[in-house]
Formats: C-alpha cells, structure tokens, sequence
C-alpha cells in the first residue's frame, strides 16, 4: 500500500524533473500555467468527497466552493495557457500556407 | 553672391603629372544638378579615370571654362598658374595641404579666393562623409599592399606544393590608422601573416580587429590616473631598439605613420632595412612628410641591403577609378553644406565643420 | 468499473506527462496544452463513473459556477495581464485543497479513525493550500496594480512574526496528529497559513512576482498529491507529483533566467534583504535576454536583419555569424546584413570581415536601402554595433554623432543586441535604443553569444 | 661517364633580360652536395634574385666555369651564344620549349648536348615533384591577379563607406588549369567576385572548389557513351558569341587557355574587350602562344576601348624568390632521378619519366 | 521494518533511475554503473529484511553460486567476447524468470486462489522469460562461435512451426488461467517458449546479433516486471519495466544506428528474409560509422590530426572544419592539419581554404613532419581526402600513383574518412585504407558531416 | 490496488523512455549491459519466495538456480558493464593528472 503510494510519487517525481530540461524563455510562462491548470486536478477530490457522500451543510457548501475552484483553476488554466501560445499557432498557420 | 543665375560649380582638369583623379564624377554631377545647380567641365577632366566628356554632359553638366565658375572643385593644391586662372570671389574646394604648403595657401588668399581644403574638415562624426582624407587613406592602405605584393620576389600567401611548402609572407605594418588598418586586412587577405604597431595603445583592439597580432614593443607608457605620460628619451631609445630588431622579422613592412603637420617620424632605421630578408619590401606611405624609414627618398623606389624601399607619393592617384568616385561623394557632401535649398551659396561659419576647413579668405566669404 | 477506472486514471495522466512534455517545445507546445486537457476530461469522467457518486445537483451546480466564472475571465483578460491571470487559477486550486481538506477534518472527526500517514497529508495539503491561496491573492493584487507593486514589508518585525505564525500552524497539525480532534485547531491552521501567505508575499517587488508565483504553482501541485495520498487517489498523487516536480525546475530555470536566486526571493519574504536588486534598475530598466530566447524569437521570424559592428571585428565573430545566417536560411526565413558606412574603425571595415566568412554579397545591404525594410523586419540583431544605431544622431542637437545617418533599427518589430556590458562605442555616449521596450540586450561576448544561438537554433 | 671524380652540376646565370630565376638555390645546393655531387655557380647566378655568391658557397658550392659542368641546369632556353659554350656530351636541363623552338632543340642536337626539358616531364603523379610547369603556373597565376588589380583603376574587394559603397570586382579567369585555378583562389582573396571557364566540362568542381562560379555557356558537348564531341561550326559560333557576351560584364579577365604546342585559341574578341567597362583589365597568360585576346600584342601593355590589355611573357620571373626556390625542388628531383646511390650520372630511358624528358641526345646519353 | 523495506525499494530503484541516466553520457558513464550496483545491493538488503525470511543457506548457497560463477566470468572475458557475454548474463535472468514463475505455480497450485491478473502476470513471465533464456543461449553460441555464425533457417517450415510452437504455448496459459491446474501444462508452456527461443534466433545472422540481445534484454526487463506484479514486489514492478521501455527504445536506436530495421530481423526469425544484406558486405567489409560516434572518438583522444583533401574544398568544408578544431581544442586535444603537397587539384589548395576559414599557420604540418606524428596520433580525421592517402602509392608498383609520397595515416590509432561513397578519387584507383580494420567511414558531404560532429561534440 | 501497480508501471515506463534520449553509439552495448545488469533484480524475486518458505525438494531446487542465475546476472552484469567503460575511464584519470 504504502509501498507504491511512495513508489507512484517517486516515480511522478522523476517523470516531472525529466520532461523538464530545457526550455527556452518564451515558454516558460505559458508551460507554469500548464502545469498550473494541471494541478486543477484537485477537483478529482473534491467530487469524490462530495460525490461518495459528505454531509452538513457547511461540508457541503465548502465542497461546492472547492469544486468550483477546482473547474475554474482546470478551464481556466488552460485557455489562458493556449491563448498565450499565439504567438507558436500562427508559425504553424505560416508553415501550413 | 550670385542671386539669380544659378550657382556654377567648376569641375578642372588636373594640371600635376601622375594626378589621374577627377574631383566630380558623372554619377555626383547628376546630385548637384538636382539641387539647381550648374556644373561646368572641363573638357579632358575626366581622362585620367577613362571617364569621357560626354559622360558628364549626359549626366547634366555643360563643357567649358570650368575655372571661371563661381565654386571650383579640384583634387590636388593648385599650382601657381592655376591659382592665376582662378578669378577673386571664386571658392576653391581641394586638398590643398593647408600645413605645409603655406605659400600656396597665401597666394589663394592674395588671389581673393574662398578656399575649403578637404584636409582640414574637422574629424567629427557628422563630417564622416566629407572626410576625404579617410577614403584616400582607404585606397592608399589598399595599394600599398598589392605595391608590396608587386614589389616583394616571393608569395605573400602559404603554399604546400608538390614543390616544396612556401611559408606565408610576414607583413608589419607601422601606424594603425585608416590606411594601416586598411593595409592590416588586405595583406590578410591576400594570405600573409600580418601584425601592426601604433603609437596609440589603445589601437591594438582595433588591429586584432582585423585579423592581425599587435607588435608589443613591452614599453608601458601608462602614467598617473591612466593617462599616457610623455617617454623618457632612454624609453624612446629602447622602444627604437626594440622596434629595429622586430622589424627585421618582417619580409614586408608598410608604414603609415604620420603626425598632422610635422615631419614623420622614423621607425625604420637603415640597420632595421639591412636586418630585413634579402628581397624584403618597404612601402613608406609618408615619403610627402619625409618618411618613416630612414632610407626613403620621397617617390622614388631604392634597393639598399637587397630591400626594395618604396614611396609612392600619391597612390591613391594610381587607382583613379574608385578614388576619384569616392573624393567626389565627399566634395559633394561638403558643396551642399556650403549651398542653401535654393542653391545659393550661403556659407555658415558658425557651423564648426565650414569654419573648420576654411583655410584662406574668410572674411570675404562671410562678407 | 473500478477497473475501467483504473484504466482511465492511467490513461489521464499520461496524457498530462505527453502534454508536458510537448509544452517545453515550441513546435510542440499548443498541442500539448490541449493533450493534457484531454487528460483532465478523462480524468474527471473516470471519476464521475465512480459507483455510489451521489449528489449529482451540487457537483454540476460546483462545476457550472466554476464554468461560468473560470472561461470568460480566461477568455477576456488582456495578453498583458497573463501573469496575474496565472496566479489567481493557481490560487483557487491552492483554496479547493485547503478546503477539501477542513471537510476531510470535519468528516473524519479530526481523522481518529485513519491511518497516521493520511492526517499528515491531509493537514500538510491544507498548510500549503491556504498558504497558496492567500499568497496567490497577493501576487494579483500586486500585478494588477491593486496593491503598490514595492516590497511591503514590516520591517524588523516581518521575520519574528513568519516564524510565530509557521509554528502555530504546525502546532496545530502537530496536536491533531497526536489525537486531539477540536476543530478550532484546523481553522487556527488554515487562518495562520492564510496570514503567513499575506506576509511572505507582501514584501517581495514586482520584478520577482513570476517566479513566485511558478513557486506557489509548485506547492499548490505538492499539496494536491498530498490530497491524493489522503484520499488514496492515484491521480492526484501522479498529478500533483508531477507538477510540484516540474514546478520547482521551472522555478528554478526562470529564477536563471532572471539572474535571481530562489533562496534570495524567499529569503526576501522572510525579511531578508533583497529589494534592492529590483530597485535601482527601476529608472532605466534593460531586459536580458538569453541565447535560448534569442534563438527562438529568431526561429519564428520571417525576416531577419544583422547588423555588425565594430564589436563582430574585436570578437571575430563573422565566421558564427554566417553559419547563424545559413542555418536560418535553411529554415526558410530571409536574412540580410545591414551595413553602416562606418561601422567598425576603417572603411570596409565590415565587408572584410563578412567576405572571410564568405557571406554572399546579396546579403549584404547599403544603409539607404535596408533602413525602409526595418519596419517589415521580424527581429534586428545587432551584433557589436553601437554608435551607428544611436537614435541621438537623429534626435539630439547636443549629441557628437548629431547628424550621422543611423540604422533604424527601432523600426523592427525586436531588436536584440549583443554586446558584452552596457558600455559605450566610439563615440562614448549612451545608446537610447537600448532601453527601448522592443529592445533585449544579450549580453557577452560576440562571438560566444552568437555560437550559444547557433547551438540553441540546432536544438529546436 | 665519369667515374672517379665526382659529377658536377652547373648553374649559370640567365643572360635572357627580365629573367630573373635561378635554376638551383642554396637549400638545394645543400642536397645535392649530400648525394655527393660537386656544385659549381656561375658568380652573379643568383643575383636577380638576390642570393649573394656566398650563400651558394656557404651550401657547398664553388664558384666557377658552371658552363663546363657535366650536368648544366637552366631556367630559360640556351640562346646561341649559350649553346655554343655548352661542350660536348653535356646533360643540360631547363625550359626548353621543345614544341616551340624547334630549331633551338635541333642546335643543341648538334651540339652533342643530351638535353632534358622541363616541359617534357610526363604530367604522372610520380612526377609532380618535377613538375616545373605547375610550379611556374601557381606564381603565373597569383602575380596575374596582382597585376590586374595594380592596373585596374577600381578596388577588388567590396568597401562600404562613409563616401559611398564600392562593388565588388567581377573577375572572369578563361582556361581553369593549374594557373587559371591559382588565379581565382587570388581573386576570391582579395575580395573579388570570381567566374572560372574551361572547356573541359569536368573542371566545374575545381572551379567551384575555389569558391568561383562556374560560367556555364549552356552548349551540351556530351556526345554518345559520356564522351565529349567535337562542336560543330555553328555551336562554336554559338560559344563564342555568348563567351563574347559574358565577358563584358567583367572588370577584369584572366586568360590561361593554352593547347599544348598549338596557337592559343582566341577567347577574347575585340568586341567584347569594347563591351567591357572604361578602366577594365585583360591579362593574356597566352601571350607566347599568341594569346588569348585578339588584341594582345605579346609582351606589351596595350589599352583598347579603355582596357588595359597586359600580356606579360615570363610572369613567374617577375617573383624570382619563390619561383627559383620551386624550381629548383623540380629540378632537383629530376637531377636525382638521373643520377644513381653512387653519384654518377645513370639515365634510364626505360623509365618514362627520363625517356620522355629527353629531348636531344638521347643515343648519346644512353650509350 | 515493512515501512524501512518499502523506503528503501524506492531508494533502490531511484539509483537505477539515477544510474541509468548517467550510463547515457560519457563523462558520467562509469559512475551511473556504480550507482545502480549499489541501488542492487540496497534492493537485495530490504528483501533479506523482509519479516519472516528463512531457508538461508539455501539463500546463501544460492548467491554463492552465482557469485562464483558470475565475477571470474565477467573478469575474464576478452574485450571482443563481451556481447556474447551480455547475452549469456540476459539468459540467466530469463531463465531464473521462468524458474520462479514455475515454482510459483507448483506453490499456489496452478493459481488456484489468486486473482487472475497474478496468473496472467506469472504466465507471462514464464513464457518470455523462457524464450529469452533459450534464445540467449543460441546468440551466446554464435557470437562465441561454436555454432555457426550464418542464418540457420528451415526454410520454408520456419514459419508455421514458429506459429504452432507459440499457439501451444499461449494454449497452455489459457487454460491454466480458465483453471485447469496440471502441472504439465506449465512444463508444456515452458519447453514449447524454449524452443521458440531457439527457433526465432537461429535463423538471424551474426552480423544483428547485437540488436537481438537487446531485444531479448528488453524482453527479460518485461517478465521481471511481470513477476513483480505476481509477486506484488514493487521493486520488481520498476524496475523490469524501466528496463523493458529503455531496452525498447535502445534496441530501436541500436538498429537504426546499424541501418537496419527491428521489423526485419525479427521478422528473419520468423522466416522472412533478411539474411541478404549481411552476406554481400563480407568479401571487403567497411565499417561505416556515425556522426555522433565520430564525435566520441575525437573527444577522448588527445591528439588528432586532420587530412583534408579534394573533397572539403568541394564541399567547402573549411569553416566547419575550423570551428570542429577549435572545439577539440577547447578540449584540451592537440589538433594538426596535415596537408599533403598534391592534395586538392591546384598548388595550394588547402593553404587557401584553410586560410580563408583562419586555421592558426601553426598548425599545418608538412608532410614530412605530421608523417613522423602519426604513430601518436588518437585519430586520423580524413576529410575528402583519398589518393594522397592511398598505401598503394607505397606498395604496388603498377598503380599510377606508386612512387607518390602519402600521408602515413594508418600508422595512427584509428582512422575515420569522411566522403559521400566509396568512388575513387583524381587516379581513379580503390584506396586499401578504407578497408582497413582501423578505418571507419563516415558517408556524406564533408560540410554536413563534419557539421554534425560538431553539434555532437558540443552535446558531450 | 491494481490502479496502483499500473500506475507504477506505466510511469516506469515513462521513466525508462525518457531516460533514454540520444545515447552515442559507443555507449550502446554498455548500456545495454548496464541495464541487463538492472533486470538481475528477480534475484529479489527468488529471494521472497525461497525466503518466505517453499516446500519439496524440487521447489527448492529450483529456487537455488534461480538465485544463482539472478546472482550472475546482477554480478556479472555489474562488472562486465564496468569493463566496458574502460575507455571512458582511462580520459577520467588523465583529467585528474
Ligand atoms: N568605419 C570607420 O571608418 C570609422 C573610423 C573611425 C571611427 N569610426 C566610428 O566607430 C563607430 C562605429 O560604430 P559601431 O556601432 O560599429 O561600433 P561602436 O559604436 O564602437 O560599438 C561597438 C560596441 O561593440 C561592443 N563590443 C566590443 N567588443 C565586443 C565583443 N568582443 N563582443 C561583443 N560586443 C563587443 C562594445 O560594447 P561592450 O563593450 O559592451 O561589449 C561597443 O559598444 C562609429 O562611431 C564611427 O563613427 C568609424
Ligand atoms: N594539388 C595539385 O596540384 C593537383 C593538381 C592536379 C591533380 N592532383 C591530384 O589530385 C589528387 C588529390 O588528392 P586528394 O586526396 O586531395 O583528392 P582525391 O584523391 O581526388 O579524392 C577526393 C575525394 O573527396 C571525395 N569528395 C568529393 N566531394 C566531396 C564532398 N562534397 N564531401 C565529401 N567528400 C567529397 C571524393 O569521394 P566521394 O565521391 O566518395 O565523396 C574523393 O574520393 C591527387 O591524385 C593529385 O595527384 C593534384
Ligand atoms: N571621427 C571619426 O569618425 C574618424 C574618421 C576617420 C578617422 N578617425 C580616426 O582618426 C585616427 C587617425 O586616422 P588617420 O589614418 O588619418 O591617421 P594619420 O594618417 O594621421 O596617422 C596614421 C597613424 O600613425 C600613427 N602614428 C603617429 N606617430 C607614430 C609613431 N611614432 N609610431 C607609430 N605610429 C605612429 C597614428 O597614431 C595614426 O594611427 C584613426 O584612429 C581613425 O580611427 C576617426
Ligand atoms: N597528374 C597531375 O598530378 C597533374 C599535375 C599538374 C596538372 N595536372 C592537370 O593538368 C591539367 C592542365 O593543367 P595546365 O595548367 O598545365 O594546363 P594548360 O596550361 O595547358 O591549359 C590551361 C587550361 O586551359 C584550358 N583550355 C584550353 N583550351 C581552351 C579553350 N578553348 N577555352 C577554355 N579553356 C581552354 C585547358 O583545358 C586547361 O585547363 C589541369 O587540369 C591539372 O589539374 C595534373
């Protein structure tokens, strides 16, 4: 259990601490807000909390407001990162001419 | 002076033997036409450039009496006669060696003329384009080469052959300003190993700049806060002496070294020309101001210690072609500082670039 | 179905690792923005297929205000206020977490029935959450000009109070852990980590907010893997895992690229001294730029101008510089070389030069006739040159170049200049083109500078 | 022949004006010395090269009556009076132009002189080391383009300047061997814009190697089986005229075209000297054979339409340092081919090398 | 202690991880073994701690063997016997897979209660661990000679033998996962896989040998994993399965590096044909190589001499050439030209070039001078040279160049020419140096070639 | 469970793919040795399973060999990489001169 709980988190280290090596200046904002959009995945918890059952009003509410937070930081963060990718989408439309 | 007739500039045909340039060619008449004024040529002018007549009446000048035009351009100083031809109130534009040929000067001046010498336009960067002397230096530098190259009995570049491998010529060449750098890069080019010395330490970033090692006579003559401080006469000996047993390392040197108005100094000793390879070539380009090599004898070549000495006193003259292109464009930039927008001639002595290079007559010309 | 979840989760994140990856090219990177939220679709519906999800109403009403609020401020917020944009997305995931995590508290009975490790990851994930949450707050308030973009700090004050809060809040963790269940401790925790987010990022200047705000992006990811350690889902561990991985790389990289130090930054919000820094390059701010950069921005041109000087000359840089040339040409974009008449310190000076590193003629343009091409031109690089592009010989009476015709590289659309300090040319004044907005200086040696391009151009 | 005393080897002094080379220099001296010849220098042999007599005697060398040497090396071919001096049984080797001078040959035959010409050396790899005709080419080739930019009134290089922009020359080379390749390296050094011509289609590679564009007249001479085909009268027609054409977008052309032992074709037409640009040059390397240029008078600087037409007829000697020093290596190399371990003097006509050399004498040197 | 065993797997294979990493890079080769030795040892230390151990002589007997076999084994081997070597290693492990995996069915009887995924996983691993055992064993005996080193095919029954070996094999496995529990079925399985193994290798030529281990490698990487999951040991899990997907992806870089395709030959296996190509190379073999090796070999040398011929001035190679030197210089390594008298096809030639792309004087050598160099040379870098490098100038005298002096350079360590094919040169005539078994060729422009060593060297 | 071991799996995979990226092609065979080396690790599996009691003579047998064999694979593979890196050894040394 514990075991490959740590081992999946070492192992998702690594994976992150590879993928990014080198990356030129341009694009280190828009890959933070990538990266950034991808930690919206906490909304995963809150729907599973609130889905599997939480009650109370207040957990719920807090739960709604986790939720919405959670789908704002996901949708959000990726249409700001891919509006800040113009500039890489119009060499593309060049190169497609 | 003149109100309604427009403007005459005189183009001469150069009197002095061995003076092939021109001072307009057809390309800049059709500039000056444009600004409204008249040029004037003089018929033959452009022969030593292969330049015809016609060229310059297609270009929009007229052929005649070029020296009576109201501003008369010309390369070299005026002799005597031609001071003669020139009527009172004309302005004369030309080198016209205001340091040391001071007579000519004061006949322009007893002759009533304005007259601009190009040598003494002010070196600031707004006269970059009038500044003759640089684009004459270029050429020199240029030709001063290819002279050495025609001079010297071996190959400037390395060659390995099925014959034997021939090591690149050593080319130094003694003051590093526009015709030694000049010089510095075509010898490179042409192959040889060069490397160039100035007085001015802080040229050795500029020499590297082209290629070449610096020549580092080991004397520092950095005084109090940076400054450079005056050599004490034992320095000057031992930087001779260091200069004298480096030279002979050399199977060419070039020197360019002058100082505005004085004689040139000597850096070559007849013991450095007797130290050089047999067939060893020196170029001296400031034979006019008396040489930088001891042996020199102004425009003539000499062969002493099996060392070819050569000293060409106008050798920009000798490629006439592009020199005479490029004094134009730098005469022409100084006609039109002189000229106002309706093409009258409106000389601004408060403007530091006319008062500079006005070297006789003045006050008429500001009267 | 667990097991077609399984899958999913599976297939989710490694979505997000290809995106990622396609987010450090730019080739790639559009892409992989949208690969990686492929991702999270599948991620989300592998969970909503979770057997026994109820309360169905609030999770859409949840995710429809999250919808409703999230996609037109994404949509309608101006290119130039992205970073702050960033900050607050990253603020409400580091709220979600610390909220998810008080409800964990408050469902669990202050976790008495849970195993220890789940309390430590719980409470770990709600300390940063609100930590990020509040900070995040902050770095917006700050880029949007709602709070004054200087260091606020307090002074001899600020560090005592950081340590005194940092304490409360673990102590707080500390006592849940060891069994005691109140839970006014969890919302002393969450309140002093909220203060403690106000009070280390309130000190830190403008210039050094995105590399605080990548850092906070980088906690919020750890915290969300917490969360998934706490909750036994997968997912949010790889996803979490990952991010914090990558986070902390990129916060490190842009920290390089900024010439700052992450310890210095946060150091700064502890009550260290580092404003400074920020301070004096205020009146006549020059942006840097990197070899990296330079050669992106240069990639993605059409039309390219280099303009040598005398500084190409000292460096001998002309034979890298042709083979940058060759290898843009290769890539299909135009390249010329503007030359001054004076560049350099002789006539000619850089037509020698370009002739030995046999750039072709063609390339080479007079200044008359490249100066009407600067305005169709992608990127200026000036390389070594100063004087001749000195905006002063146009605009300054005074100036000693007054008069000189200069290349107008400020016409371009980025000019870059390579040069090794900010020191003067010849003519020993001050180059205006250089704090130009449009302007980044690379500094370095000429030579080295334009081989670094070269290599970095080989790469994309 | 000689068995005891050792072989001695002569090197006169050329009486031929403007021939400046000498056939052996002291480095090589040195060689031959070792391999156990005596060396014998005419006084003054080296002079147009400025080798002292002592230099020579320093390697080894006495000074003496070379004329009586067993084995007499030259640069130029013997003129009468040399002939006349050379005894019986002599080996002589030099420039002997055996297809031109026909009657020189025929002199020495009767003189009882076994004669090698340098010009005869088969052109096999093995014999690169003698092959004085390249090594006289390569000097040709470089002093050709020095003496075209020394008479050109324009630069070689590009030069943007404050007084304007000077192109690039154009320099067309004709005939892509040995010295027309030399020459375009050269001119692409100086900075100019090269073009190379040959009519051997394969030489295209060579040209460009140099870092010259190939000048392509567009007229396919592949024949059946890759061969090349003789051209028709009209596609020659064609050829010139298009040659005619090109040429007069050049500021310079370089021609090397030679048909071993035949008149040199005619390259340069009158008309195209006419289209070329006032100031141009033309160097002939053909002269001797009758030139390139239908207008160059062999040996004399002729200028036409406003070019100048240079046909120089001994080029190399205008750099004797260097062109001695190869010299010398090719000749060495073929002295000690006919020379066994011994140092006695041992032709081999079954060698190609030898048999082909040889001119004259051969019964005589085989006997 | 359940906790220190599963910190310190993850601590084991962080090393492998680690290790790995570094085996990719000269400079930290040496040093990445070490450090996935030690993440072995820490792995076999946290098993051997596992609560409830016993049978330790058996144990100890077993390492003990294996360590007597194993070190004298690896210590002895001659270098050129080392591939073999690694395919005897591979083997093993495949063989102790398959061994595990059967006692594991004898122990849990046919897996009768466990979950089906630990059947499949076990099955797995037997099956590729057998073939891979037996498969070795057949490359260690070709590369070792002892079997025939050409392609052993049955022709035309290769292939639906090949399919009725496989199909009996995964029958066997389907069965046992349905539930059928006799042990035969195991045996069965595991003799129908070893043939299979021997089938599928023996039809492949010596010549892809090299490939095919790492194939097989990558296999075995694969059924350590699967045993892992069957075992439920997570180190197993990570790592046979970094082996498998690093195995995959070197297998594929290995093939390619050889032109060859990992469809191909395995298909050869299969009874495809593929044999041809390794046949017609053998009468005059050449060994062509690649940039990137080039670009090893220049960095470890410490002298290197460069003959540049013909070919680089009609590639135009010179500034590429300079800036290759400058780099190994950069490096500490001695860099000479050597030019030969005659290379090119004018006097001068190189002197041009290499002059025009500023090559330092000093450093062309004649040839009689580099010609004594030569024996403590590292590496020849022949650059469109040919007949001035040509021995039979020296030995046989009807060639039309005997009599020539060349440049020596087979006298040095190791030669790499650099040309588009292999046509002769000026004479006409076949060079023998390219045949020798010192020489190395590096096909293509000499410009491209030479440009990509360079990229290769500056990622060293 | 399950969603765990894949988890470990394919990040592993992921690990193994992206450590491997451009690899000289001198370093090819140590690479591969070093890795063969790594896959020794069903030594661990012998290991558990011998350790963790099994029964019957034959059992035990074979467990033996299969320890012995993942021993010589680990061992051997160890050394017979490190061999290999002769080359780049040799360079370390004279850099340290
Ligand atoms: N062409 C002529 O005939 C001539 C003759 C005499 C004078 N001039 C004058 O020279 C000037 C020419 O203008 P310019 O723009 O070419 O040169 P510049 O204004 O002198 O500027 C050159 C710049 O290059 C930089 N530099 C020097 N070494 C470098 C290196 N190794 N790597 C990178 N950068 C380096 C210097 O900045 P860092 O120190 O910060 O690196 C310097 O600011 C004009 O003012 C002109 O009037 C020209
Ligand atoms: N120096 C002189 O004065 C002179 C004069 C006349 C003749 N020669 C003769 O020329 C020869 C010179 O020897 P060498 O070794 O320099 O040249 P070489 O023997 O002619 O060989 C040149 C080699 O370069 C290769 N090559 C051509 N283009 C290439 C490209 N773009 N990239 C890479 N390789 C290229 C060719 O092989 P691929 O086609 O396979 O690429 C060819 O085998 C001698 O035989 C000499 O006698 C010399
Ligand atoms: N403002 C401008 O833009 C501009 C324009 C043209 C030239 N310049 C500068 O002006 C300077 C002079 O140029 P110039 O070519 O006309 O100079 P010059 O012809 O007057 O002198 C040539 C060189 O000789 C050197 N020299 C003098 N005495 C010497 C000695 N004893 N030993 C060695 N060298 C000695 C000088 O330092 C000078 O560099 C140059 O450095 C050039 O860069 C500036
Ligand atoms: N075997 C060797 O190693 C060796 C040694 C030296 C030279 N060579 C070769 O021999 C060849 C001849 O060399 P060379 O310099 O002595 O030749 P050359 O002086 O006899 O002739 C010069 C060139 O003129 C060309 N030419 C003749 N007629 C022409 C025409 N109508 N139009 C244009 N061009 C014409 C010839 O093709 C030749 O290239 C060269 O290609 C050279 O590579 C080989």
């Amino acid at each position: 259990m514990l075991v490959e709980s740590l081992a999946v988190l070492v192992l998702a280290g690594f994976v992150g601490f590879t993928v990014i090596s080198k990356v030129p200046n341009t694009l280190h904002t828009p890959l933070m807000s990538g990266t950034n959009a991808i930690h919206g995945i906490v909304l995963l918890g809150g729907l599973v909390v609130l889905g599997l059952g939480a009650d109370g009003v207040l957990n719920k509410i807090l739960l709604v407001i986790a939720i919405a937070f959670g789908t704002i930081n996901v949708v959000g963060g990726f249409l700001v990162t891919d509006r800040m990718l113009g500039m890489f989408k119009q060499r593309k439309d060049r190169a497609d001419d | 002076m003149v109100e309604t007739v427009p403007l005459s500039v005189g183009v001469v045909r150069e009197s002095i033997p061995d003076e092939r340039r021109v001072a307009l060619v057809p390309k800049l008449v059709e500039r000056l036409v444009r600004r409204g004024l008249r040029v004037v040529v003089e018929p033959g002018a452009g022969a030593g450039v292969l330049l015809a007549d016609e060229l310059f009446t297609a270009a929009g000048a007229e052929l005649g009496d070029a020296w009576h035009a109201d501003l008369v351009l010309k390369v070299s100083p005026p002799t005597a006669e031609e001071v003669a031809r020139l009527k009172a109130g004309t302005v004369l534009i030309g080198f016209l060696k205001p340091l040391s040929d001071v007579e000519g000067v004061a006949a322009l001046e007893e002759a009533g003329v304005t007259a601009f010498a190009m040598e003494s336009i002010p070196r600031i960067t707004r006269a970059q384009a009038m500044d003759a002397l640089s684009s004459q230096s270029s050429v020199a530098g240029y030709r001063a080469v290819l002279l050495a190259a025609e001079r010297l009995t071996r190959f400037f570049p390395m060659l390995t052959t099925a014959a034997g491998t021939v090591p690149p010529a050593k080319v130094l060449v003694l003051g590093a300003g526009v015709a030694g750098l000049q010089a510095l890069a075509t010898a490179k080019r042409l192959g040889a190993r060069t490397t160039g010395y100035d007085v001015r330490p802080e040229v050795a970033d500029q020499v590297r700049s082209v290629g070449a090692q610096w020549l580092d006579l080991g004397i520092e003559a950095v005084g109090e806060g940076g400054y450079a401080r005056e050599l004490t006469e034992q320095e000057r000996a031992e930087q001779q002496r260091r200069l004298t047993e480096a030279i002979t390392q050399f199977d060419v040197v070039v020197t360019t070294a002058l100082v505005p108005g004085r004689k040139a100094p000597t850096l070559v000793t007849a013991e450095a020309v007797r130290g050089m390879p047999a067939g060893g070539v020196v170029v001296d380009l400031a034979g006019e101001s008396g040489g930088n090599c001891e042996l020199t004898e102004p425009g003539r070549d000499v062969v002493a210690h099996d060392v070819t000495i050569c000293s060409p006193l106008n050798l920009a003259a000798e490629m006439p072609g592009h020199a005479s292109e490029l004094y134009a464009r730098n005469v022409t930039e100084l006609v039109e500082l002189l000229v106002d927008a309706e093409g009258r001639l409106a000389l601004d002595f408060s403007d530091e670039i006319v008062a500079g290079a006005c070297v006789a007559g003045r006050e008429r010309g500001e009267s | 179905m667990t097991d077609l979840i399984a899958v999913l989760y599976i297939v989710a994140f490694a979505l997000f690792i290809y995106g990622l990856m396609g987010l450090t090219g730019p080739r790639t990177a559009v892409r992989g923005n949208w690969i990686a939220a492929v991702g999270m679709v599948i991620a989300v519906v592998a969970t909503l297929l979770t057997p026994g999800m109820g309360n169905w109403v609030l999770i859409a009403l949840g995710i429809g205000i999250g919808i409703v609020v999230g996609v037109p401020a994404a949509r309608r917020v101006k290119m130039t206020a992205m970073p702050q944009m960033v900050a607050l997305f990253n603020g409400v995931g580091g709220g979600a977490v610390a909220l998810i995590a008080w409800v964990e508290f408050r469902t669990t009975d202050g976790y008495s029935a849970e195993p220890r490790y789940i309390a430590i990851a719980s409470l770990f994930a709600a300390l940063i959450g609100s930590i990020s949450f509040w900070g995040s707050l902050i770095a917006f308030g700050k880029l949007q000009e709602i709070l004054p973009g200087r260091p606020i700090t307090l002074r001899a004050l600020q560090q005592p109070l950081n340590i005194v809060l940092l304490l409360a809040a673990v102590g707080c963790a500390v006592a849940v852990i060891a069994g005691v269940d109140a839970e006014v401790l969890m919302i002393v925790l969450l309140l002093a980590a909220a203060v403690l987010g106000l009070m280390v990022v309130l000190p830190i200047g403008g210039a050094d907010m995105p590399v605080v705000i990548s850092l906070l992006n980088a906690f919020t990811g750890l915290s969300a893997a917490a969360m998934g350690l706490a909750l036994d889902n997968t997912a949010l561990i790889v996803a979490g895992m990952i991010v914090g991985a990558s986070g902390s790389i990129l916060t490190n990289l842009m920290a390089k690229a900024m010439n700052r130090s992450i310890p210095a930054i946060v150091a700064g919000g502890f009550g260290g001294t580092t404003a400074v820094a920020s301070g004096t390059r205020e009146e006549r701010p020059v942006r840097s730029t990197t070899a990296a950069d330079t050669a992106v921005q240069l990639a993605y041109a059409s039309k390219v101008v280099v303009v040598p000087g005398y500084g190409m000359a000292v460096a001998q840089a002309q034979h890298a510089v042709r083979e940058m040339g060759q290898l843009l040409e290769s890539k299909g974009i135009s390249v010329s070389y503007a030359i001054h008449p004076v560049a350099g310190r002789m006539p000619g000076h850089m037509n020698v030069l370009l002739a030995e590193a046999d750039v072709p003629y063609e390339q080479l343009k007079e200044m008359d006739d490249i100066n009407s091409e600067f305005p169709q031109t992608d990127v200026a690089l000036v390389i070594g040159a100063n004087d001749v592009t000195n905006p002063a010989a146009r605009s300054d009476p005074n100036s000693p170049i007054y008069g000189m015709p200069i290349l107008d590289v400020s016409a371009s659309r980025s000019v870059i200049v390579l040069k090794r300090s900010m020191s003067s040319g010849f003519a020993g004044i001050d180059n205006d083109l250089f704090y130009e907005p449009r302007t980044s200086m690379l500094f370095g040696d000429a030579k080295s500078s334009v081989g670094e391009v070269v290599e970095e151009l080989k790469n994309l």
